[in-house]
């Protein structure tokens, strides 16, 4: 199988002080690292689902795969070539490959535009010859499951799950190879969530692109992804198959986000983990394992030097001293 | 549109604001046609009259018929108004736009522009440029399309900002469209509406800094009728009589009114959100 | 804060300057000579070419703005070309009437206007709403220097309750009061107007915010939730509007002055523009520039300094 | 069932709107025993927020009680005047919001506003200090002194949610509700705030209603378990009878639906096919009847009454008489 995505210990970083704030105050620093050496890899046809709570740096990372977030350091592959080294004109052309589905449905949407005109824009903005918008929009509007009626509406005029469809058509319309999900189920009611998870389940069957989905919510991508990549405080704390991290976590924290969703039965309430305070900010991040401020399990040792990220078996790596 | 219409009628006071809006422009429109009197033509034994069948609004110190007057006061009003404000919201827009879209040192350089500009109080920057060129109706259109700019250039940059930050528009940039497409087809068409509004409320405020300087002489040049000039020669007879004023006053309140209650309305309905920039 | 307050004085001060140096690109730039314009159309050629010398306009350019920012910078701003004092000397002889006029038109409007908004905002779409948002748009429209001259018309010429022209004998304050009725009343009149709409529309929306809720859940008074919780929230937006609002006070104070025949910057410029002072006008409208710059900084650090969001944090 | 705290008959609130009228709320039943825990779950629409605000009659003005009692420690609250309503808000009943970023007041101290609602104390400042001070040291917040003179932003949401339990329990109510408390919080933080309801309740031994749309929390938390859908009660009872033993098909299909439930593997998750029903214009008959997987004849023209599944077990449904 053949790597469709390749990220090495990509930084993300961000500016918080102009160069005249950082003149007057030199005791906090002027940039921080939103995301910081992140690498992950997706296969070809594969679903990897990045999990972390706010302020993991997930959405960061996915926008820096778009090339809208520009990188600090490390690389980021995709199909062999390094996206952060293109043009402005080829940066255009490499997002043809990629639906990107945003966290904010119907805000991702362009309010004046209709539904129709919205999901075949990425063949105008790419200047596809030879299409015909009409037959694209059906096929587009079929293929998500909505009805043609849906194609003459406004996006203020749909709800929820429907602003979701509409968000993969659009993520659709080019025949990308890969598509980035940001919390495909945010704000969707319980009895809806399961639609569009069973809708990308089913795109990803038939058509054979490769996803990345983005959440917090660990149950989200129980059954939709093949691997998952835990992150905190923007670096990956844990990786490995969906299988494995589900019947095995190593790493506290991702036994911490397990035990934050029970199960609806009240007398299968196994010990919920709590975890001792709240994110660090990444602007000063903790000494050592930056996740020894929280842990249930910390020891010494973990305050001083950062533990390595290795792997624990074939498929699954983390970076912890004492993993479980 | 119509629908839109409907519903401003709907209420007495956007209703009242139309009926205002409309008497005045159709009046102006119309001067040519309707005014009985050549507004310029002397006729000393006539003046000073009060209103009567033959002078509605009676006659000024050169025997004028001031109904005459005032209703080509509205044209000459309407018609910097319009230009003025036609103007400034152009060069406001691309201004704003770039501001709002552009890498910052360019929004800043912009920022710096409009704040300097409008750091003049309109009427004195108005006096000092008069005192420079004299006063004519083009220096007045001129003045109040630079003191205007910065007013629409910042709205403009503030609405551009506030939608660039919708994850629509970073939609688009990840599907790969240029900047210009962006701007053009999913940033202008969000903010053309909020920005007539404003500009319809805006219409008001210029026409009355036209009357102001004409009131100051600063404006038209004599004898065309202007409202401010009118109001200029009420005030040189105010202990003669009180009839210029009025004439002059009453159609310069009215418009004003009317374009600000129209405005109103239309912004009630259209974007709720404006309210806040009031 | 102190930070905020270094960059935002500093901010002031370089569009002070940018704004003088426009002033004087302005005078050069555009056609006309002002030797030309102080003396008339009837100046001989010698006649010009002396004022000029006097006026510094045989410069070159350069130099010339570099004199004019250094004397700006001592004070300076200029003679006179009609008594031959200096201009800093007529314009701060004229400042304290200005400020005076506007300093109570903006008391006059906050007292009657604040209260106006927030009854109307907590009595909405009632009667009074109705009627104080009628009288209120009709305030805010009518240009200042028309109600000077109806105020002028019916108060001092018809019924003669307020003296019409000048302000009052120098050393009779109650004299001085009374000459500031009619001015104060013309200028402040929109402000009510437009004073009260702002805290109505603050007000409500502040109204809404869920904290209200909060406080009304833990069973505070409704006084309370109205003048401890909301008012705060909602007066803030009027400081940075008065402050902004400087430049529209100026103005009006200019036609206001003019009216009622008040000393002032205003009528200072005014008349220069009709002998064609030259100094004189771009002096006082220099002043009347920094002034307006100095009141929306002002305005921006009291407005950052009364929100504890940004107090702390800026 | 101990004694009720709270009792909810037939509570039906409407909401004038533009195309009529939006029967938001229709006979509720609803009973709070002293004591216990009660959680209410549901969708969006469903009328948690509307019952809430009927609790605590902070209704939006277009909206108004149509009929039913609301009974607390033995008054109808319906029938209390504005001034005796305003009594019992903060004292008897408190509530805790959805979004504590935005239900604290911004320009006010932590401090100020904790003292402001004990206006109704005759103590001195100090004794009013001391006793915020208690109560944040009791809600976990570390350095209390120090931190009461701050604002609320600068605050996480994870501590101002404590900060709003500390306020809400301040004057020791006996009837707390707390509005999808931790909806806004990220998953580690709402198992600390649940953790500390838990605590709070057995120390200060008020009742809680709790609302939220997260099944697994309900099952955790809470004593009892009402369901609401679309502006009705279609079943309640103690959380092991409703979770292990589902009688309503709503909320068969709803724990069903839970991702968290859902232990083996698969690519295709159960859902609820349909959307809520217009409730501007309501059919005759059982309001969940468009979404049911097991539609009967009476279900589309009679209203299911409610019935006993077993003792202290209700639902509301055709399918029990048949």
């Amino acid at each position: 199988m053949t790597d469709i995505l390749q990220l090495k210990n990509v930084c993300v970083r961000f500016r918080i002080k102009s160069a005249m704030g950082a003149l007057f105050d030199r005791t906090s620093p002027a940039s921080f690292d939103a995301v910081r050496d992140a690498s992950i890899t997706l296969e070809e046809g594969q679903t990897l689902a990045l999990v972390g709570e706010s302020g993991a740096g997930k959405s960061t990372l996915a926008l820096a795969i778009t090339g809208l977030e520009r990188i600090a350091e490390g690389s980021i592959q995709f199909e062999g070539r390094e996206i952060s080294q293109m043009q402005a004109n080829e940066i255009r052309e490499y997002r043809r490959g990629i639906g990107y589905m945003w966290q904010n449905a119907i805000g991702s949407l362009s309010p004046r535009m209709t539904v129709r005109s919205l999901i075949t824009e990425p063949a105008r903005i790419h200047r596809v010859p030879n299409v015909n918008t009409r037959e694209l929009s059906s096929k587009l509007l079929d293929l998500v499951g909505l009805s043609e009626e849906f194609g003459d509406r406004y996006p203020h005029q749909l709800s929820g799950g429907q602003a979701r469809r509409v968000g993969v058509a659009r993520a659709l319309a080019l025949n990308p190879r890969l598509i980035v999900a940001d919390e495909p189920t945010a704000g969707l009611d319980v009895s809806v969530q399961g639609e569009i998870l069973n809708l990308l389940n089913q795109l990803q069957d038939e058509l054979k692109i490769s996803m990345l989905v983005i959440t917090h919510n660990l149950n989200v991508v129980r059954h939709t992804s093949d691997k998952i990549a835990i992150m905190y405080l923007g670096r990956i704390v844990e990786q490995g198959d969906t299988a494995e991290i589900f019947s095995r976590p190593r790493h506290p924290y991702t036994l911490a986000l397990l035990s934050a969703s029970p199960s609806p039965d009240p007398d299968m309430q196994a010990d919920r983990i709590e975890l001792k305070g709240e994110i660090p900010s990444p602007i000063n991040r903790p000494s050592g394992c930056e996740f020894h401020t929280r842990c249930p399990f910390v020891k010494e040792t973990c305050s001083e030097s950062p533990p390595p990220f290795e792997a624990v078996s074939e498929s699954q790596a983390l970076s912890c001293y004492f993993p479980r | 549109m119509i629908a839109i219409l409907r519903r401003v009628i709907k209420e007495p006071t956007g209703l009242f604001g139309l009926l205002l809006v409309t008497l005045i422009v159709v009046s102006a429109l119309l001067a040519g046609v309707v005014a009985p009197y050549d507004p310029i033509a002397l006729n000393i034994p006539d003046r000073l009259q009060s209103p009567s069948q033959a002078h509605l609004l009676g006659t000024d110190q050169l025997g004028r018929d001031l109904f005459s007057r005032v209703l080509h006061g509205g044209r000459v009003a309407l018609g910097v108004a319009l230009t003025a404000i036609g103007v400034a919201l152009a060069v406001g827009i691309v201004l704003g736009m770039l501001a709002g879209f552009g890498p910052r040192w360019l929004d800043k350089a912009i920022l710096l522009l409009f704040d300097t500009i409008r750091s003049f109080p309109t009427v004195m920057f108005a006096l000092a440029t008069v005192a420079l060129v004299g006063p004519s109706l083009q220096t007045v259109i001129a003045v109040i399309i630079v003191t205007t700019i910065p007013t629409y250039g910042r709205v403009v940059r503030t609405q551009t900002l506030s939608i660039k930050s919708n994850e629509f528009i970073k939609a688009e940039q990840v599907m790969g469209a240029k900047t210009t497409r962006i701007l053009g087809l999913h940033i202008l068409p969000n903010i053309v509406g909020p920005l007539m509004i404003l500009a319809s409320m805006d219409i008001p405020t210029v026409i009355a800094l036209e009357a102001g300087l004409s009131f100051l002489g600063m404006g038209v040049k004599p004898p065309t009728p202007s409202w401010g000039s009118i109001l200029n020669d009420g005030f040189s007879l105010i202990r003669v009589t009180p009839w210029p004023i009025i004439a002059g006053s009453v159609p310069l309140i009215l418009i004003t009114l009317g374009f600000t209650y129209l405005g109103e309305s239309l912004r009630d309905f259209i974007d709720p959100k404006l309210r806040k920039s009031f | 804060m102190l930070l905020y307050i270094v960059k935002r004085t500093a901010l002031g001060v370089v569009i002070v300057l940018l704004a003088v140096a426009l002033l004087f690109c302005m005078i050069h730039l555009i056609p006309g000579d002002p030797a030309r314009i102080i003396l008339g159309p009837r100046a001989t050629p010698e006649l010009i070419a002396a004022m000029s010398v006097r006026l510094g306009l045989d410069l070159p350019f350069p130099v010339q703005i570099a004199r004019f920012f250094a004397n700006l910078l001592r004070g300076d701003l200029g003679m006179d070309v009609i008594t031959n004092r200096p201009v800093v000397e007529i314009v701060l002889g004229q400042l304290p009437y200005t400020l005076w006029l506007i300093f109570l038109s903006i008391v006059f409007a906050g007292l009657i206007g604040i209260p106006l908004g927030c009854y109307s905002a907590l009595h909405r779409n009632t009667l009074f709403d109705r009627i104080s948002g009628f009288v209120s748009v009709s305030f805010i429209t009518t240009p200042s220097f028309v109600v000077a001259l109806y105020a002028l018309l019916i108060f001092a010429v018809a019924l003669k309750w307020f003296p019409a022209v000048g302000a009052g004998d120098k050393g009779d304050l109650l004299d001085q009061a009374v000459h500031l009725v009619l001015p104060v009343f013309s200028i402040g009149l929109a402000w009510v107007g437009y004073l009260a709409r702002l805290v109505r529309a603050s007000m409500l929306e502040v109204m809404q915010e869920s904290h209200i809720r909060t406080a009304r859940a833990f069973g505070l008074s409704e006084r309370r939730v109205i003048y401890h919780y909301a008012l705060k929230l909602a007066i803030l937006p009027t400081v940075s509007v008065i402050g902004v609002g400087m430049g529209f006070l100026l103005s009006s104070a200019l036609l206001t002055e003019i009216v009622f025949a008040r000393p002032g910057i205003g009528k200072l410029i005014y008349d220069s523009v009709i002998t064609r002072n030259y100094p004189v006008v771009m002096g006082s409208v220099l002043v009347s520039t920094i002034l307006f710059v100095f009141s929306t900084t002002m305005s921006d650090l009291i407005n950052a300094w009364l929100d504890p969001r940004t107090r702390k944090t800026l | 069932m101990t004694e009720p705290l709270l009792t909810i008959r037939n509570l039906s609130v409407d909401y004038r709107i533009d195309t009529g009228r939006l029967q938001a709320l229709r006979q509720i039943n609803i009973d709070v025993p002293k004591g216990s825990i009660v959680g209410v779950v549901g969708e969006s629409g469903c009328g948690k927020s509307t019952l809430i605000s009927s609790i605590i009659r902070l209704l939006p003005h277009n909206a108004s009680v149509s009929n039913g009692t609301i009974e607390f420690e033995g008054a109808n609250l319906l029938d209390l005047s504005e001034n005796e309503m305003r009594t019992m808000r903060g004292t008897r009943i408190s509530i805790v919001f959805q979004d504590p970023m935005t239900s604290l007041n911004p320009v006010l101290s932590i401090e100020q506003q904790m003292t402001h609602i004990q206006y109704r104390d005759q103590r001195s400042t100090s004794d009013k200090l001391n006793k915020s001070l208690a109560m944040l040291e009791s809600v976990g917040i570390a350095d209390p002194r120090k931190r009461i003179t701050q604002y609320p932003h600068e605050y996480s949401g994870g501590m101002l949610q404590r900060i709003s339990i500390a306020m809400a329990l301040q004057a020791q109510p006996s009837l707390l509700i707390a509005d999808e408390p931790t909806t806004a919080l990220d998953a580690t933080l709402e198992v600390q705030i649940i953790h500390l309801l838990k605590d709070i309740q057995a120390e200060f031994g008020c009742s809680i209603l709790f609302i939220s749309h997260h099944l697994g929390v309900i099952a955790e938390l809470c004593d009892y378990v009402v369901v609401m859908y679309a502006g009705e009660v279609v079943e309640q009872g103690t959380v092991r009878d409703v979770f292990h033993n589902p009688a309503h098909p709503y909320t068969q299909k709803l724990l069903e639906c839970d991702p968290a439930g859902i232990q083996t593997k698969t690519r295709i998750l159960p859902v609820i096919p349909g959307e809520i029903p217009d409730l501007v214009n309501l059919s005759g008959g059982c309001i969940f009847s468009s979404r049911c997987h097991c539609v009967l004849p009476d279900c589309e023209t009679h209203i299911p009454q409610r019935r006993e599944v077993t003792s202290g077990h209700s639902a509301n449904c055709h399918l029990l008489s048949a």
